[in-house]
């Protein structure tokens, strides 16, 4: 044909090799970010089901499950240490929305293990010195964005948290969390940054649950019985 | 023209892909519909004021459950080999329906939790939970859907036994669904349906827990033997 | 607390042991699922690199390009056949969701291979034998939902065929592309099956893009001189 | 209350962020204002008759260019080391409208594809094309981006030639852009901005070819020197 | 050209439809205005202490029901012959609403289910259950959607009760929507809308279980008639 | 209760409704499938080269167009009588498909528009402007889909007879669809989806004159006679 | 080229329109920010256990709301004489906040309903229920979304007291909400948005009168005063 | 309760307002319709074949103009005094649109750009670029809009010229719409809708300018005067 059909041929030297190089650095890249997304989706599996465990905490099991999750920890850092590499310097904010939520679900499941153990915020600085490798060196900067919208999760497993209190019976717990919540919604609304705003809503509705969980412990709980005569009752039931 | 060159084998797999469809899907409302009246039996036990009322709804109901396993079998039959899961979002949410039905008439019988050789039985299916059986099975998800319902049927049991009187059966509700929770527990659920539901039974089983304590306050779960049986 | 706390202790063992084989099985869905997720990724990239070597087809690179295209066609049968034993017998249609993009994705690239080629539509049957693995085994069934939709997207890529055609000046390939693609419209028209008929708008525009090339061919090229003519004149040029 | 327990630090910092933002959504507007002042210009080029016409515009061109480059220093420096990708969505697209000024200006005074060594001098921005500088860079995609769009602009001026009565301009508009083109199916396009683009090139081909055609079929390559220059 | 003495033709035609779908609008506003106002007076109900403050709420509606029934009269003479399923979609929520709204009255004063010769009678509409009528009637989804609506309002009500110490009417509501539900349940429900509203009875019905509930396990049932009556 | 044998009333209403929308899904499918075959028939005029070609693809449609009839009696058979608008939404989309058929067989034939007795006698419906007919019948917004369906037909139509070597066709093309145009502008559309659609009428108009202009700008108008008549 | 000249003013207009907008938007962001500090101080009263605590906390809020004034102050200003609603969708919604922050505090003050004089002087802006005003206004919308919002922050209040064991204020919570209510059922709700809302108010009557059936069946009422105060 | 008097003078308010709205849907339903005839009028242009058949057709859009003026003054007398802002949005796409055919009109006459006084003229309404009149006015965007929609007219013009045989009027339109298209190139554009469809002026310059190469490049330009007038 006219021009076209050879034209691959006659296309100077300059353009086809640095179209050659062009084209390297595309696949290089594409590249790249496909692993990062891989690894983001086992760091978010892994970081749920450390969510899950912590759920499962009831009286006497505590110190095993905390021990699991610890574990569970421990091996989404590993995660976070293979993707390490591809996130250097300029490439952490490049590939931020492949790892992003990774982080994410990370920060919600560490903040997460913080609150059951000690019943406090996690703060950026604690959450960051848990992303060494195993000679001590730094993985990764967290950052304010996704610490904040990892937070802003965490306020919906602690709601989950609560309920599963109010039914063990624990109403203390139950209590702090409406209080830690009250304060850490309050102080959320403050924060002036689009996509935590977006997820406000549902922390709304996360303290209304547990409000109302605490509403209902209350209402009931004025008629309530020691904890003596509750157990004494069940004894005398036939199972 | 209007012949078919590149697709007429693919328009005619269509087609009877589209028959084969319309057949399960008259077939899933029969049992739909089976299911709905043996729930409607069901529902009486609410008010029923003594432990063999409950005995008689739940044999009327199971009587009834012949046809829920015949209407499963019209199902299961039209499914082919090796494509049940080209179809079960069909007929999925009525089965899981079936083992809840299924599931809460063997509690009210032997206030156990329906163990798979019982639903085998009961609804005339093999339970493949690992998905495994090539034709029409009970996945894992499908039973565990089925045991999620009962906690709600439950806790509103307790709350109208009371009604009616009978302070005994809600300690033993609570004490089932307790069990039941700490089993669900156990699992990493991601699918979100199911985790949905899971949620819910943690209401369900504060709920449950709230009638107990109304009852042992006000001492009534010794009153109740003298008084009515 | 009341109940709850120790409860994970007094369950029946007969709720405890269900629950926990419950649990094994889960997990190992799961597992598999997130397997078979990745795998259809790579093979949804591997099968838009092949198109695109297919688009890059001119005069004389065509043997070549043939060649190379042909090679990732087998490095794509080879991922299948990594997936494929988690997708034996009921398994295909349980995660069809999962691994469906990559089998409409394969067929794509497969049947835009055979058109290239041959100026043919592939058969099912046809692209189905391409999927044996090295001991001749066939890897899987290709599914009509697939075959149906990875042809839909095929008219899109012989669309940017022809227009590169035209482009070349190679105006029987245009024309072809263009009775293909009208023969191939109507009949999937009449095709009853509703993914299929959210995809015919954008079949509709391809081919009234492609019949604008040929409008537009017609148009200009009833004045155009013979070959010789065009080559003299390019031949003057300095460059 | 109102003191900030948990988040002072971090609403502290994303307040210092958001101020950022601005600097930068600022110095970009005005970057935005003289990429559109030296785009008016070139676009006369269109209108212009001779060789030295052109000439001409390109040189006023270029005398703004100087101002880009500043603009684009001033966006620079706002951006803190290793964090470019963190704002890069707040100016790419008229860093490409920069480079794509560039490759014309480019193209008009020697007929041939801008370099990298080309645009780093005329931007005053390294060129990363991986990505790996730490600092304000241009990267693969913009520099791909601004290529893409100089074939449109060329088709058209290959248009607005022949209404010149330049016969010849054409003609080597279509050899380079044809040239462009093969270097661009050397490229695995994932990114759909650009594949898009990509696919409005090969329009771009088909209608200088058709110009090129309409000057040889009427013989017009010809005459033109003798007629005009 | 001939034709546009056709489009004209057509053109009137449309404006005669779209006036006269002005004024159905205009009607079912005032419809929608007095339904308010009926509805607020019932809304009453729930801060009344005694049966006979009731009786005075439920008379004072029933005075203004004349005007509902008047407005329906002012939209169905506009609705053209044979032609109701053309229009209907512009009032049958208000229409459900009047239904409701009657439904409610029937309720508080004989504390029975509206049956179809008094909802006829008091909107002055025929009911059409199978909606063969040609002219302005109430179908079958319409009365249905009436009754959905007091379940809700009938679970308020019986909370409200409560408060006021009145102890006996909400064990009898309870009864009343247990019937109801069941009726409902024996429904093969297509239409989503009301199947999905069909669902919320349940949450009443278990609601109101709730209170009954709380009324027995605190043997508060007996105290009552002393007391209050 | 007495309350269950007037749902059970009720539920067999709901049934009935219930099996006639099946069957006139059923018999709208049939048509559907008619109106896509007589479509293919008619495609295939894009590729015919002569006019003969055209006129045996218009016979060949035609002749099938009795199916269409047929198949339009089935559904209409089925809308009870004065029940036209309760129904109409399922078939409403199909039969503008057919009067679209319909309008572009006669243009084809004629080059004339689908004349309102034309429409009835090729449907075997009566068309009813206003829409006050009881029965089945075609109203004032179907026949505007049908025709305004048919000026993107004629767009494509233009193009392709250009390629085919047929430059009169486009012409007179460009006249009748222009016609068109002016009739639709004296419309005072409020129905969305109409008006949208006429907004592409403009593109097609546009796209028409642009065909035009290519053929006289070229000179080709006169050719053709001498080349293939 | 005299046309330039001419989309230079042009130029100049857009330019002064755009930085206006900006500095609007600016102070309508510090207004935000303040509302959300009041907020914040406000929403403490839900963790408040006596009544005097609940006084310390608005009057904390009062003293804040000098704050509020002034930038509203700084937002009219800016707002041009007889150009309120070209700007308005700009601070509209941050006006409704600061008109709920207000009615929040009266009711916490005094149980009552914010009244217009109240606002006026709170905020410091006239009220023009007609909007007709020409400066810088406070509209009927605004006052009404401001009043929906207490219902539901007074439903979570009532909730929160019961915790914290204030039995009697979600009874006057209850009739304040009750009466607010019976005036938005007055009231022909046209606009989306606020009909919407209103719907909300239902669920939070609702809710509250659970609140105080809670109360009332367990005899709570009573024992308060003796413990708390 | 003293708050219901305060809602019903509420309710009043928001029926006045109600009303008004209508009042001017109308009176805009009513310029919509005059606008549209005389849009009918003007589109006959494209089939013009002689400069004295286009001056007819623009005559006769003139004597039509003076319905649109007295309809914008029917529509502006209902807008209250500086509460223009409050209901622009109800009117200012048909506004748009009455610009746009002063704009065409005086083009057609005079080959010019329609000035500021102009319309003011034609129009019967001030035009406030600043938008600062309190009253009813053409404000800066509504002016641009209208500018805007003739380069799309005029690109149809230049193709249906050329199929005329009318070879000069497109060169006359390319330099108009190119000078136009500079003058929006000076312009800051925030505003989407406008920066959108100034996007589209360049793909209407490119087509007049291949209208101008058609031309050109077949030498045609030349032969006109002689064949024509
Ligand atoms: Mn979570
Ligand atoms: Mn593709």
């Amino acid at each position: 044909g006219m021009g076209g059909g050879g034209r691959t041929v006659d296309a100077p030297p300059e353009i086809i090799d640095t179209f050659q190089e062009l084209s390297g650095v595309l696949d290089e890249l594409h590249d790249r970010r496909e692993r990062i997304i891989k690894l983001s989706r086992d760091i978010t599996i892994c970081s749920k089901r450390m969510i899950f465990l912590l759920h499962r905490i009831a009286g006497i099991n505590r110190s095993k499950i905390l021990a699991e999750a610890r574990d569970k920890q421990k091996e989404i850092i590993r995660l976070f240490d293979q993707v390490a590499a591809e996130l250097k310097g300029n490439d952490f904010y490049r590939h931020h929305r492949s790892i992003g939520p990774g982080c994410e679900e990370f920060i919600e499941a560490a903040s997460f293990l913080v609150y059951v153990e000690r019943g406090e915020l996690a703060t950026k600085d604690e959450l960051q010195k848990l992303l060494v490798n195993e000679e001590g060196k730094q993985i990764l900067e967290i950052a304010d964005e996704d610490y904040i919208l990892g937070l802003a999760d965490l306020t919906g497993e602690l709601m989950r948290y609560c309920i599963n209190s109010v039914v063990r019976g624990e109403h203390q717990v139950a209590e702090d969390i409406c209080h830690f919540l009250r304060t850490m919604k309050n102080e959320y609304e403050i924060i002036d940054y689009p996509p935590a705003k977006k997820k406000m809503s549902t922390m709304r509705s996360s303290l209304w649950k547990v409000e109302n969980a605490c509403y209902a412990y209350k209402v009931r709980g004025a008629e309530r019985p020691s904890q003596y005569f509750v157990d004494e009752l069940q004894r005398g039931e036939s199972y | 023209m209007a012949d078919l060159i590149f697709f007429e084998s693919i328009q005619r797999s269509l087609e009877t892909e589209t028959e084969l469809r319309e057949n399960i899907r008259t077939a899933v409302r029969d049992l739909e519909r089976t299911c709905r009246t043996v729930a409607a039996i069901l529902s009486q036990v609410h008010s029923a004021t003594t432990d063999s009322d409950v005995g008689q709804q739940v044999n009327a109901a199971l009587d009834r459950f012949a046809n829920i396993r015949a209407d499963i079998q019209n199902v299961a039959k039209l499914v082919p080999h090796e494509q049940y899961y080209r179809y079960n979002g069909m007929f999925t949410f009525t089965l899981q329906q079936a083992i809840f039905l299924a599931a809460y008439i063997v509690y009210l019988q032997t206030e156990k939790l329906l163990t798979v050789p019982q639903v085998e039985e009961m609804l005339g299916v093999e339970v493949s939970l690992r998905g495994t059986s090539p034709t029409f099975h009970i996945g894992i998800e499908d039973y565990l859907h089925g045991l999620v319902s009962i906690t709600s049927e439950l806790s509103r049991l307790a709350v109208n036994c009371v009604t009616h009187g009978d302070y005994s059966r809600p300690l033993r509700i609570s004490k089932f669904v307790g069990d039941l929770y700490s089993g669900f527990q156990l699992l990493n659920l991601k699918n979100d349906a199911l985790r949905k539901r899971f949620d819910s039974i943690k209401y369900d089983v504060k709920k449950i827990e709230e009638v107990v304590y109304d009852i042992s306050v006000r001492g009534l779960a010794g009153n109740q033997t003298a008084e009515k049986r």
